[in-house]
């Protein structure tokens, strides 16, 4: 019960965010308490994943995953809150580190010293422990905290640099997720009101044994389709993209990694946990309209899981996600621009597994959230390292503007080989992450055509598209910064060794972990097992019952 | 005989390895580095040549959870790639040292080289599907950085990210074939391999992969897959248009990559897959391809006036010729592509490398400015003899021999298989007419009359001049093994050798032998009708080629005008900013409020909730009245004329709430409520203080719009509230915080499992989920520390 | 407007001056009884919190910013024109009752976390609460005390010290 | 760890209790939860980033408000004296759950407002359509 292991992260980062709030006044005890505890964070984290995910697993020579569970405040579940670190958390959690160390250790260097006094810090922790809190809970009111945790530093993160289309930025980007939120709260409700628990294990225990509970799971439907909106709007998916290019370029670069690298990831991460885990297995009695359309269509397996609406609708958001992103992202003249609208693009492709996940048999399912769980991994650190890069780029020459750079690859070497392993690493190019992610998802959509779907073709076609795209903005993106003679800009830049030197290392992870690609597959399948074992969910959590 | 495990893996490794130590070594070495690529590239030689005679695959585990390895397969075929890509990598490393002399960036320059030339061995020696593409992916990469090697051009740029689009974009299209093979191989092998070659591997169970191919309707989609794959990467019409481009490279770098080697990566696979995929079907698809390629390709090539130009076209021309070989299923299809690949590659690598003499003494390419340089480059021109003819197909030069099999093949098929298949032999004749022509054209800037704008030509340095002649010699003496032969002295090992490779593509029990024609066979009819028509027509070769610069300038029929459109309306495209991402608020709002609704509607209609019959509406009426001054104060808002009158009949609606509050028994929140409000009040009146009055009058047909958008949104949420109040769970969790919340009669002196505390409310808040709580109050120290914030860092930071 | 009278201060009455005289400290007495009270009846942190903070308010609305530093909270009033140079005080970089403010929520939060790591230090969960009841306490007789006192403490002291600040930041401008 | 004993379960109260009022669909409050989402958006669609900011505060209202109905509005103030509950008490829970909605609104609200002011300072107008642009 008192396995603290499971909130050590979380406790870290709230007193990290503490401690430096209460360090303003002294900036170089601050960034040290900062950077102390970010190292302490790491720590907290790896050792919960070890707990979670044994190394035996890692390495293939055997060893189980666990769940654990913690009972915040010594209630039992489902009356107290739930904290579950399933091999997903534990994924997910892992990820958020690879990305949050560099980019704050990048930003302790990078963001201007009286900004980083005045709340930087503290901004930085609390956001990371809402991170931290949405992956941990299991708890669906919770979950809406740690969101509102999440969100409320990133609101002003998005502002912090005061310029017209920064505030501009963060207007849309505000009002749209406090809609979002309000939007929340009524799916919360809804939820509550006819399945009469909040705890995600005993939602998902109620709905699978309906008539046990006396519980109409129809109406569920409906509002877990609206929770699933606001996560959509958490992980930028079309059509709730709409913030995402104007706040990612108005955020400063570390802030701008985070959001694309971790707190996107959140919204993916509440996606797969709601439709696979909490709902995999619910059934509606009665005919789900769109599921008999899709299984005319073809969509098929699901049946009347709830699945059957959530799969199509995955599908046409994957859809227009990679083409946006990508048509977005082909024609932008900013590096900023570019990464951000590519970071639509890419999640398209990580909601494209899902959706081919949902409709699938279960072999298409476990290799669907395999592929979606590696594409989100190289998709953090590739895209939060080309954002640092640019952030270098900026602190270098003075304009991420592609009409003032040119050059770069012969005056900054190590930065532009930076840049180039990134955005190779988008591209998919083995031997890096990049070109597994593509792999499986390719993988996904081969095994749905061999299973007999006829829109797993289209899914290819489309992820071929989006692909190709992905070479043309990112091939651009080289020719038009980095390569050309020198601009005027780039000839009296300055080399920020540190900087360079903490993205070059960074960025280096795509090669690492894909030359050692075997502990992150096998990690990810632990995940991916982890988000469709809905028994093993609710037995970890073993929710009571009254009455 | 095995091959050994520590031989191959030391002879791929080595270029990686120098690879990683070159730009440091560059800084000792300087120019040197060239001849330590040569070493190098010797040593991998040397070991592959060790492993001439052995047959087998050796495997090195790499992700063992996707059963993927990286094994290396040793057969003929391998063997000759690999013999030729370390072998002609001596002889460019080598002549690299003159030529770069005075270039820029080189230690970039032989970093990437290395790495190529180690990822190209990696490509022929792979045996595994996954790590074959690895490989095949990092040569597209290497080919990238080098074609765009003077990064300042925009030339450069142009040719490398057309070089990396297309063959990258192929790549993944074979990707995606080669993962259907996997997924196809579990069905027929039992188990799901990326093994290709080798025990165990698909091409061993060929039989069992095409049947369960066809029963999932996959086998021309995986055929078509993998041709595009090879298309792409050994620039076959229409994919084809990259490698002229590519010329932007340094020389050596076309000698290397675009003829020689990479560009024989995609006629590898096609040799590679041939025993396991042929078939009428892939007969027919990569024939028609090759043949194709082979006869535009050269009639593109006469039309260029570029000599580097001319021979990229040549290339894709041969390399066309190669790949129907491989297409045709008679033993002929493989003799001619398995010698077709060794005889380009000694021609073209020494035509390249005598191309680069040319420009870089003479100091230009253009064939209209070049002519009778065999004076001042006596021995280059020799060199260029030999290859040139080999190219243009006369005897008794190597490229003869590999030409006279194809006939030989086309014939043998179209006399099997009849009716439109006497295309074939037509076509390959009609486009061997234009191969004759260029090569020949080629070969006059060496002769006739010395244009007088060109002043004296230096001859080469002798580490520029020592490589193409070995190349040249080593193609004489392949074409001197077909005189010989035919008087009965046969060049042994070379026979014996493409015969392995025959052998490797999937011939069973072949006897390859060549010499010249002793008597009067289709093929050496063809051969004569080709040189006859070819030197009849040589004569009008300017009036031919004009005739193609006008065909190819129909834009249809220019060549780029697909790719220059599409990427051109990709680069300038916005689609997405202009019509989508339009920075209007209001618009984003719509998308998201429509969105949620329509998610929510889809959701109750599918799940197919039925509305709850409302027996009789029981209200509270001094609810009803409360809710309805809140709708009145809502609606007042709405139209309020001024801020002040909005935020005032705004509150209005938050004391309403409070008292709906109490009469829903929620005293804290009718307190908490009522304080919020007060101090919300304050706040926005403080605000908008400052702010200028602006009431945005409302028009009529915007209004229209935005009440249709409210009403879709009331309407989800009135059915969501009527559809969520119906619900009767059984177990609600709230009757557990009634339970224990307070303090039981009998208690202890510490009270642990109960709330102990009267406020019900307020124990959860403190207890129950102190953790909620815990994060909301970090969300109030949040929104101060984000107003401090604000105010503080406006004006400052980073402006973009 | 910093340093200059408020418009609003010619404006207040002497009857809303007084009232506010009277009002105030019975609303403050009020949120401490409710935050004292909260676990059993109507109140607790938050309440308490918001209700003192409308006292704040008050005072302000009718007597402007410069009273409530001056006169109540003694602070020296600097010109507050935000943002505050950087080489005006090396280690300001609120404004002063800002500052104050700013430490009143970090101690509040500080508490709230604090008693769920002692919680987590005796071996329970984090933010686990108990309840003692002490017998033979003078005048009370019999007495009981709530863990999720500090607790609630922390939250009334972040809600005051989060909220005065935005107050004080908004009304500065 | 000894409020680990919790974990045997007990028979609390019957669990229809509660829920006798619950399944009654409740007309009225759908309405008025309609009408005030109806015109949080109309609000929010208007050019005047004050309107806006008005919408998201009265949508954020309904919400609580919506979350409050969910708790069923029968029962009496969930407060109980020592020894246990006596008669039947509304849902704690969700008042609970609506308290922190509504401060954490209020720290939301109040941020919304600064970014307000920030935007005119910015912008010199709150005209939205003056405002966006690319």
């Amino acid at each position: 019960m008192s396995e603290h292991v499971v909130v050590a992260p979380l406790v870290v980062a709230l007193v990290t965010a503490i401690l430096t709030l209460g360090t303003r006044r002294y900036p170089r005890g601050q960034r040290a308490v900062s950077l102390l505890g970010i190292g302490a964070y790491a720590v907290a984290v790896l050792a919960l994943a070890s707990r979670v995910v044994p190394l035996g697993v890692l390495t293939g020579s055997g060893g189980t995953t666990e769940t654990l569970t913690y009972q915040v405040s010594n209630w039992p579940a489902p009356f107290g809150i739930s904290l579950v670190a399933d091999a997903l958390s534990a994924f997910m959690l892992v990820l958020a580190v690879a990305v949050v160390v560099p980019a704050l250790v990048f930003s302790a260097l990078y963001v201007e010293e009286f900004a980083q006094r005045v709340s930087y810090h503290s901004l930085f922790h609390f956001m990371l422990a809402g991170v931290t809190g949405a992956f941990l809970t299991g708890d669906i009111f919770n979950l809406f905290v740690w969101f509102e945790v999440m969100l409320m530093p990133s609101y002003v993160l998005v502002v912090f640099y005061g310029r017209a289309e920064h505030t501009r930025a963060a207007l849309q980007y505000t009002v749209l997720n406090l809609l979002g939120s309000a939007v929340m709260l009524v799916a919360i409700g809804g939820i509550y009101a006819t399945v009469g628990t909040l705890n995600m294990a005993d939602i998902a225990r109620r709905l699978a044994h309906a008539g046990e509970f006396g519980i109409d799971p129809a109406p569920v439907l409906g509002l877990g389709a609206i929770l699933f909106a606001v996560f959509a709007l958490k992980a930028g998916i079309v059509p709730f993209q709409f913030w995402v290019p104007a706040a990612y370029r108005a955020a400063p670069a570390p802030i701008a990694a985070v959001m694309a690298g971790v707190t996107k990831k959140v919204g993916i991460y509440a996606i797969i946990r709601l439709l696979f885990t909490v709902f995999g297995t619910a059934t509606v009695g009665g005919g789900l309209a769109p599921a008999r359309i899709a299984e005319g269509l073809g969509f098929g397996m699901a049946g009347k899981s709830f699945l059957g609406l959530f799969g199509p609708v995955l599908f046409l958001m994957a859809i227009g996600s990679i083409l946006l992103g990508g048509l977005g992202a082909v024609s932008r003249n900013d590096l900023d621009d570019i990464l951000a609208y590519s970071s639509i693009g890419q999640v398209g492709f990580i909601v494209l597994a899902l959706a081919l996940a949902a409709t699938g048999p279960q072999a298409v399912r476990t290799a669907g959230l395999i592929a979606a769980l590696v594409y989100s991994l190289n998709h953090a650190i590739a895209k939060s390292a080309l954002f640092l890069i640019s952030g270098t780029v900026y602190e270098a020459v003075g304009s991420i503007r592609f009409d003032a750079l040119g050059g770069l690859s012969t005056r900054r070497p190590i930065l532009a080989s930076s840049f180039f392993l990134g955005g190779i690493a988008l591209v998919g190019i083995p031997p890096l992450t990049g070109f597994f992610g593509k792999l499986l998802v390719f993988d996904t959509a081969g095994k749905a055509i061999v299973a007999g779907e006829p829109f797993a073709g289209v899914a290819l076609i489309v992820a071929l598209a989006g692909a190709v795209l992905t070479i043309a903005y990112v091939s651009r993106a080289w020719n038009r910064a980095f390569w050309g003679s020198p601009s005027d800009p780039v000839t009296r830049s300055y080399q920020p060794t540190a900087l360079v030197a903490v993205v070059a290392a960074f960025v280096l992870l795509v090669a690492v972990l894909g030359i050692g690609f075997d502990p992150v597959y096998r990690a990810a399948e632990a995940a991916a097992h982890a988000a469709t074992d809905r028994t093993e969910y609710v037995e970890a959590v073993a929710p009571e019952v009254i009455g | 005989m095995q091959p050994s495990q520590g031989t191959l893996v030391v002879a791929l490794a080595v270029p990686f390895l120098a690879a990683a130590v070159t730009p440091l070594l560059y800084r000792v070495l300087g120019e040197r580095i060239a001849y330590f690529g040569a070493a190098i590239a010797a040593v991998a030689f040397a070991l592959i040549g060790t492993q001439i005679g052995t047959h087998g695959t050796v495997t090195i585990p790499w992700i063992p959870a996707l059963d993927v390895s990286l094994a290396l397969y040793v057969d003929g075929l391998s063997l000759l790639l690999g013999l030729i890509v370390s072998g002609i990598g001596i002889l460019i490393f080598t002549y690299s040292g003159g030529y770069m002399h005075d270039e820029p960036g080189k230690a970039k320059f032989y970093t990437t080289l290395l790495v190529f030339m180690g990822a190209m061995l990696g490509v022929a020696f792979a045996a595994d599907l996954l790590a074959l593409f690895v490989f095949w992916e990092l040569t597209s990469v290497s080919s990238f950085v080098l074609i765009g090697h003077y990064q300042d051009q925009a030339d450069s740029q142009y040719a490398a990210r057309k070089a990396m689009f297309i063959t990258v974009a192929g790549g993944l299209f074979m990707l995606v074939g080669f993962l259907l093979l996997y997924t196809i191989s579990g069905d027929a092998l039992g188990t799901a391999t990326f093994r290709l070659a080798g025990s165990g591997g698909m091409i061993e169970n060929a039989g069992a992969m095409q049947e369960a191919l066809r029963s999932a309707g996959l086998f021309v989609p995986v055929v078509a897959l993998i041709a595009i794959g090879a298309a792409a990467k050994s620039a076959q019409v229409p994919l084809h248009i990259w490698l002229p481009n590519a010329m932007e490279a340094p020389t050596p770098v076309s000698a290397f990559l675009h003829s020689a080697t990479m560009v024989k990566a995609g006629v590898y696979l096609v040799g590679r897959f041939r025993p396991l995929l042929s078939t009428p079907e892939w007969e027919l698809v990569f024939a028609a391809l090759g043949l194709l390629t082979m006869t535009v390709a050269a009639i593109l090539a006469v039309a260029a006036d570029d000599i580097k130009e001319l021979l990229a076209y040549s290339t894709a021309s041969h390399l066309g010729l190669i790949i129907a070989g491989f297409g045709l299923q008679s033993v002929y299809g493989a003799e001619t592509g398995a010698f077709h690949i060794l005889n380009h590659a000694l021609f073209k690598a020494a035509l390249f490398l005598v191309a680069g003499i040319v420009a870089h003494e003479a100091g230009t390419r253009l064939l209209s400015e070049l002519g009778g340089l065999w004076r001042d480059l006596p021995i280059t021109a020799a060199v260029a003899a030999i290859a040139a003819l080999g190219m243009a197909g006369l005897p008794p030069f190597n490229g003869f021999y590999s030409k006279e099999l194809l006939f030989e093949a086309t014939v043998y098929t179209a006399e099997h298989a009849g009716g439109l298949w006497w295309l074939l032999p037509a076509v390959a004749v009609f486009g061997s007419i234009f191969t004759f022509l260029y090569s020949i054209r080629f070969l006059s800037l060496f002769f006739g009359e010395k244009p007088d704008a060109l002043e004296h030509v230096h001859s080469p340095p002798l580490t520029m001049l020592a490589p193409p002649v070995v190349l040249a010699a080593l193609a004489g003496i392949v074409g001197l093994g077909g005189v010989s032969a035919t008087f009965g002295v046969h060049l042994g090992p070379l026979e014996h050798f493409v015969d392995r490779v025959v052998e490797a593509v999937g011939a069973t029990d072949p006897h390859f032998g060549y010499h010249l024609p002793t008597s009067v066979t289709p093929a050496a009819v063809m051969s004569a009708i080709t040189i006859g028509v070819g030197a009849v027509a040589y004569p009008s070769y300017g009036r031919i080629a004009s005739v193609i610069e006008r065909l190819i300038a129909i834009d249809p029929l220019r060549p780029n005008f697909y790719y220059d459109g599409l990427v051109g309306w990709l680069d300038r495209t916005t689609i997405v900013s202009g019509t989508v991402q339009t920075g209007r608020l209001r618009t984003y709002a719509i998308w998201l409020l429509l969105a949620v609704a329509s998610l929510a509607l889809a959701g109750y209609a599918s799940a197919g909730v039925v509305l709850p019959a409302v027996s009789s509406i029981v209200a509270d009426p001094a609810m009803v009245i409360v809710l309805a001054v809140a709708i009145v104060a809502a609606l007042a808002v709405t139209r309020a004329p001024s801020h002040i009158a909005g935020v005032l009949t705004l509150s209005i609606l938050g004391f309403m709430v409070a008292i709906f509050y109490i009469l829903a028994s929620a005293p804290d929140l009718a307190l908490t409520q009522l304080v919020i409000e007060t101090l919300v009040l304050v706040l926005f009146l403080l605000v908008l203080d400052k702010l200028p009055e602006f009431y945005g009058e409302v028009d009529r047909t915007r209004a229209l719009r935005d009440g249709a958008v409210s009403a879709v949104v009331g309407v989800t949420v009135f059915l969501t509230v009527l559809i969520s109040t119906a619900g009767t769970p059984g177990q609600p969790i709230a009757q557990y915080f009634i339970e224990r919340a307070g303090v039981p009669a009998d208690h202890g002196s510490t009270l642990l499992d109960f709330g102990g505390g009267g406020n019900i409310v307020n124990v959860i808040l403190v207890d129950f989920r102190a953790f909620d709580t815990m994060g909301e109050i970090s969300v109030i120290a949040m929104a101060a520390i984000s107003v401090i914030t604000l105010i503080s860092m406006r004006e400052r930071g980073e402006s973009q | 407007m910093s340093s200059e009278p408020r418009p609003t201060d010619g404006d207040t009455t002497v009857i809303a001056r007084t009232i506010t005289r009277v009002v105030v400290p019975i609303i403050m007495l009020v949120a401490i009884a409710l935050l004292l009270q909260g676990h059993n009846l109507p109140g607790g942190g938050f309440i308490a919190g918001v209700l003192t903070v409308t006292g704040f308010a008050l005072i302000y609305v009718i007597y402007g910013l410069r009273y409530v530093e001056q006169e109540l909270l003694h602070r020296t009033v600097v010109p507050r024109s935000l943002p505050i140079s950087e080489g005006a005080a090396e280690t300001d970089v609120d404004p002063p009752i800002i500052k104050e403010f700013g430490e009143i929520f970090t101690v509040g939060l500080a508490l709230a976390a604090a008693s769920g790591i002692v919680a987590m230090a005796l071996g329970f969960p984090f933010l686990s609460q108990g309840v003692w009841f002490l017998a033979g306490v003078p005048l009370y007789g019999h007495m009981e005390v709530a863990s999720a006192l500090a607790f609630d403490l922390g939250v009334y002291l972040v809600v005051v010290g989060g909220l005065l600040t935005i107050l004080a930041v908004v009304g500065a401008e | 760890m000894s409020a680990v004993t919790v974990g045997t379960p007990t028979i609390l109260l019957a669990s229809t209790s509660a829920g006798s009022e619950a399944g009654q669909p409740q007309v009225v409050l759908a309405i008025v939860l309609g009408l005030l989402f109806a015109l949080g958006t109309f609000l929010v669609l208007r050019k005047d980033v004050v309107r806006v900011v008005w919408g998201v505060t009265i949508i954020s209202q309904a919400a609580n408000v919506y979350l409050v109905t969910m708790g069923g509005l029968r029962g009496a103030v969930p407060i109980i004296s020592h020894g246990g509950a006596h008669g039947e008490v509304t849902d704690p829970l969700v008042q609970a759950l609506v308290l922190t909605a509504i401060v954490i609104g209020f720290g939301t609200t109040a941020f919304a407002l600064v970014l307000t002011y920030r935007v005119y300072e910015e912008h010199g107008t709150i005209d939205l359509t003056e405002v966006s642009g690319r």
